[in-house]
């Protein structure tokens, strides 16, 4: 019965993402088809949710619907928002998608069945993950345990991408100014409302970076809902004010320090000659010392994550439109 | 218990129907304004009575306690996204239909507002139909 | 019925990896293209949870009251990936700003335009 | 702690921290010193990994002590060796060049960060060379890419924002190729570490989804190597980014690419089944010859030196996949010793043409009439490099053209061979049209001798001499080839 559920479900939110994707080739707004894609990243976590992936889907509502949604539309704010309507050498492009398309559809016909519990994929390592999570790290997320222990090398080279993302867009942009005349409206309601929410937004945030242990959530979305409680702040009572409180300067170095803190973390275990990024050197016992390991990284990540995302806020909605000559 | 299992369905039933007029309100009323309010049905007092339905449903655990928080949250948050969203359009220029005597006979070609019509061409396009 | 859904999710992702492609190459857009990328990157991700999930499984977040967890690796990877995804996206938007500045346009053949006639003055002068 | 034991991570953590250090500090001659000092110590450990290599074949890290397939490992072969010393001493060279070019071509403000994204260039660079997990090479090509994009659109035209954005557009399209068809793979064999694969792939071999998985593979790594039909992005990135970047790029990063294609062909797939089994072979070959043919006719016709040497860049990969697709011994141990040394070609040439930029701010054929007299030693160590290009007796570009056509022989494929001295011919004529303006038209009046800065003119010079030395003596490089050639195919020498 649950499992017909799921898989109706599954049905109906692909059929979704279909429909939503077609009415966003047909549109010539950005504006429309940026607000598309948010609600196609959106139904795309529903999707997720659906399929068991709740740390994907958390971290799919938070970026993709939320974060790239809101820097879609301050990138607009500095361009065009209308297409030119013209399709160009769309027989060029049909002739490459077909042929992606039929490379795809060749290469999934022999893939074992959707949800068998005999396929390769979950015969081999994932049952290992499963047992020696609760065995040797003894979180019940195993997410978590593999993503900061088991693969903490490629969570550390995600931290080195989004930092490296915010020193491209910094490289580009700048940290841009804000004019004392770009405050937003007075509108009291908002103010009403904001206040006591974002405090709310700020104790969610922190309650997802320490609560990633035990179930959904972890660095990369704390950081993420954090820094978009400060979005928030900024858009309602203005950018002046929100740079007041966390200065744009600071960000860059913030992001390093994130970086730093999950690099040194991973070289401490070097000091007792254990590789890199093996925490049962970080204490005595190793159950604990997989615990500090994995909330130092986390630390990391997630301080790493939320000035950097703020930082490319910042970068984006404090340029200028500037036109022409 | 039967009677909470009979509320609790109640709840869910009324919601799904409350959803399903929203969507509808959504498509057919003729402006920003009334499509707005129809689509505020659907996130209050629609989504409410669903979450209600779970929690009567769930019995009290933790997930019905962040159920509850989640509620809280809505009732603030959506009727000031709907006040913001309002005030936005009403700064931009586009102005509530009053003239027109019942508001659901004004079909979306009286509309004259540019803006308004590429509304109505979204959804209509979503919803598969073409646009007049 | 469950015979024909079996592989249901796989097609579903083929057809969004071919829409997103599509927008990504047919559209002369800047923005636009940068939206078809991410929605083919978003399918990619669709196709990797689809191989983690297992029947009657759940979330894998270790609980008393089941023996079945669906497989935590192609989430971590795909934790990874939409990082890399929104990385991508906003270095691509930031591009886009300056294109934007530079040319006053973001539409690509006008670009291909400019650059060309960017060329030929360079030429002139020689 | 035995730091020699952990230098195979340390490689590549070094470099990121130091990235991350220079914003923290932000400063801006620290950020050059601090880049400075990592590139040494990026050259002693591949110095270091490289012995290594020679006493114990294979070294295996893995990461946070748990076990290969469960854990993210590094394996460092003779192959990965040759390719951290090709990116280390580039970078060290890069980066004594860097002190001037950059106060010159980019803006004080953003001196800092620049060094940041060098640095995780390289540190991106080197992590793919050595990582032995299928993803983790997905990881580590994002982060050199996402900061090489920023890299490029410093360049001061305009033109190099498009040439960026055009190359975010393909890279990520290749990118997410490689992660498709590493996800075939993965649902077929459901592991990710690259020995583990190519012990389970035999037995699915069979299958629609791993024949997939090699062509998505292959077309992804195919952008990022800038193989012929899919080089687009290339010549402009190359031709509008600063010189620092453009040095460092154009002696690298399509290695590296290749490198990743070797890796997914000989190790994961094995000859059998890549080679043989698919047509690949003959798929490589095709396509080599279009890039040399191709690569080196459009470099004939372009007006700007820079992106005339993009296009020859092109071609050069494809004497490198023509050399992988002969599937032979000799064919690979040429297509390695190529690369190493058109990483020396390439340094040497981007190098000059950057010091010419420094000057006068352009690269265009016209403005280099006369340069022979007025940039002497610049335009020497050109010489060097394009005779080098060419391949004539006596510098590295001649013997590892020497290697090819006699493997080219070896398989009785004399027309390539041929080919491939025609496309010499080629060389010759676009390198000589850069020879003749800048020797035999007169200097332009009122130019005088121009004065370069020393460092930049030193780290020049080492990049030319090497040509010659490894034209020289060929004992190193192609022993290392040879070593890691043998190692990849499992014959034992």
């Amino acid at each position: 019965m649950i499992e017909n559920l799921q898989l109706l479900i599954d049905v109906s939110l692909l059929a979704f993402l279909v429909l939503i994707v077609f009415a966003s080739i047909k549109m010539t707004d950005l504006f429309v088809v940026t607000m598309l894609f948010g609600i196609f990243s959106f139904v795309s976590a529903l999707l997720f949710l659906d399929l068991d992936a709740v740390d994907v889907a958390f971290t799919e509502a938070a970026v993709g619907a939320g974060f790239t949604t809101v820097l879609m539309l301050s990138a607009l704010r500095l361009t065009q928002p209308y297409e030119n309507v013209k399709h160009r050498h769309s027989v060029l492009a049909l002739f490459i998608v077909i042929l992606t398309g039929a490379a795809l559809f060749y290469g999934i016909a022999d893939f074992p069945d959707m949800g068998d519990p005999n396929a390769p994929v979950h015969q081999h390592v994932a049952p290992e993950y499963i047992q020696l999570t609760q065995q040797k790290i003894d979180i019940p997320n195993v997410v978590t345990a593999v993503l900061a222990s088991f693969r903490g090398y490629d969570t550390f080279g995600e931290t080195v991408v989004i930092f490296s993302a915010g020193v491209a867009v910094l490289l580009l942009l700048g940290m841009g100014q804000v004019k004392c005349k770009q405050e937003p409206e007075e509108n009291l309601v908002l103010w009403v409302v904001v206040k006591p929410m974002i405090a709310l937004i700020l104790i969610f945030g922190l309650y997802v970076q320490f609560h990633g242990d035990f179930g959904a959530g972890g660095g990369f979305q704390a950081g993420v809902i954090f820094a978009s409680g400060f979005i928030l702040y900024s858009l309602v009572f203005g950018e002046m004010y929100a740079r007041r409180v966390v200065p744009a300067a600071i960000l860059p170095r913030l992001a390093a320090l994130g970086v730093l803190i999950y690099g040194v973390t991973g070289l401490m275990s070097l000091l007792s000659n254990k590789p890199f990024l093996d925490y049962n050197a970080l204490s005595s016992d190793p159950v604990s010392g997989q615990h500090l390991g994995i909330l130092l990284v986390e630390a990391g990540v997630g301080l790493a994550v939320f000035s950097t995302i703020l930082l490319i806020y910042y970068s984006f909605s404090g340029r200028e439109v500037k036109h022409h000559a | 218990m039967m009677i909470i299992d009979w509320i609790s369905d109640i709840c869910l039933l009324l919601g799904g129907i409350l959803t399903l007029t929203g969507a509808v309100g959504l498509l057919r009323l003729p402006d920003f304004f009334t499509r707005l309010h129809a689509a505020s049905v659907t996130e209050t007092l629609a989504a409410m009575l669903l979450i209600i339905g779970i929690i009567l449903d769930t019995g009290f655990t933790l997930d019905s306690a962040k159920l509850m928080l989640l509620i809280l949250i809505m009732i603030i948050a959506n009727p000031t996204i709907t006040h913001a969203l309002c005030r936005a359009a009403a700064n931009g220029g586009n102005t509530p239909e009053m003239e027109t005597g019942n508001p659901l006979q004004s079909s979306s070609q009286t509309v004259s507002q540019s803006s308004q019509d590429k509304q109505v061409q979204t959804e209509t396009e979503i919803s598969g139909k073409e646009p007049k | 019925m469950h015979e024909l859904l079996e592989h249901y999710n796989y097609w579903i992702v083929v057809i969004l990896m071919m829409m997103g492609l599509y927008i990504v190459i047919a559209s002369s857009n800047l923005v636009k293209k940068l939206i078809g990328l991410s929605v083919f990157q978003v399918s990619v991700f669709i196709l990797y949870i689809t191989f983690g999930k297992v029947t009657e499984g759940s979330p894998p977040i270790i609980t008393d009251n089941t023996d079945v967890y669906s497989n935590p690796l192609p989430h971590v990877l795909i934790l990874t990936a939409i990082v890399v995804g929104v990385a991508t996206t906003s270095v691509g938007l930031a591009l886009i700003v300056r294109i934007q500045e530079a040319y006053g346009s973001i539409d690509e053949d006008e670009i291909h335009d400019m650059d060309d006639k960017d060329d030929f003055h360079i030429e002139k002068q020689v | 702690m035995d730091l020699m034991m952990h230098l195979p991570v340390l490689i590549v953590v070094v470099p990121l921290l130091a990235g991350a250090l220079i914003v923290l500090l932000n400063h801006r001659k620290g950020a050059w010193l601090i880049t400075l000092l990592t590139s040494i110590f990026l050259v002693y450990a591949s110095v270091q990994l490289i012995q290594m290599v020679g006493q114990v074949d294979v070294i295996s890290y893995t990461l946070g002590g748990w076990k290969a397939p469960l854990g993210i490992e590094l394996r460092i072969d003779a192959l990965s060796a040759l390719m951290v010393l090709i990116l280390a001493a580039s970078a060290l060279l890069v980066s004594i060049y860097a002190l001037k070019s950059v106060e010159k071509e980019i803006p004080e403000q953003n001196h800092v960060l620049f060094y940041t994204a060098l640095l995780l260039v390289i540190a991106g660079l080197i992590g793919i060379s050595i990582t032995a997990d299928a993803f983790n090479i997905f990881v580590f090509l994002e982060i050199s890419s996402l900061s090489t994009y920023a890299l490029i659109s410093m360049g001061r035209d305009r033109r190099a924002l498009h040439a960026s954005y055009h190359y975010l557009i393909m890279g990520t399209i290749g990118a997410t190729f490689i992660l498709i068809g590493i996800g075939f793979m993965y649902v077929m064999t459901g592991t990710l570490n690259i020995e583990d694969l190519a012990q389970r792939l035999p037995a699915v071999a069979d299958t629609n989804a791993i024949r997939a998985a090699f062509a998505f593979i292959t077309i992804g790594v195919g952008i990022k190597a800038a193989m012929m039909p899919l080089h687009q992005w290339l010549p402009n990135a190359y031709a509008y980014s600063p010189s620092v970047v453009s040095t460092f790029l154009a002696a690298t990063a399509t290695k590296v690419a290749v490198y990743v294609l070797i890796r997914f062909v000989l190790s994961l797939y094995g000859i059998e089944f890549s080679l043989v089994q698919m047509p690949f072979d003959n798929l490589l070959m095709i396509l080599g010859t279009i890039g040399i043919l191709g690569g080196s006719v459009y470099a004939i016709y372009q007006s700007n030196v820079k992106r005339m040497l993009a296009y020859s860049s092109v071609a050069q990969i494809g004497y490198i996949l023509l050399a992988i697709g002969l599937a032979s011994q000799p064919g690979f141990t040429a297509a390695l010793l190529h690369m190493f040394n058109h990483a020396l070609i390439k340094g040497t040439l981007f190098m000059a043409l950057g010091l010419v930029f420094f000057r006068f701010a352009s690269t265009e054929l016209s403005v280099m009439s006369g340069m022979g007299k007025t940039m002497p030693l610049t335009m020497a160590a050109f010489t060097i490099g394009g005779l080098s290009l060419i391949g004539v007796p006596g510098t590295a570009g001649f013997v590892s053209k020497w290697y090819l056509v006699i493997a080219l022989l070896d398989a009785s494929l004399w027309p390539l061979a041929l080919l491939v001295l025609v496309a010499s011919i080629l060389t010759l004529i676009y390198i000589g049209r850069v020879i003749e303006v800048a020797y035999f038209r007169p200097v332009p009046e009122g130019r005088t001798r121009q004065k370069v800065p020393l460092t930049m003119m030193v780290a020049l010079w080492i990049f030319a001499l090497s040509n010659i030395y490894f034209g020289l003596d060929t004992e190193i490089s192609q022993g290392m080839a040879s070593l890691a050639v043998n190692q990849l195919i499992g014959v034992t020498p």
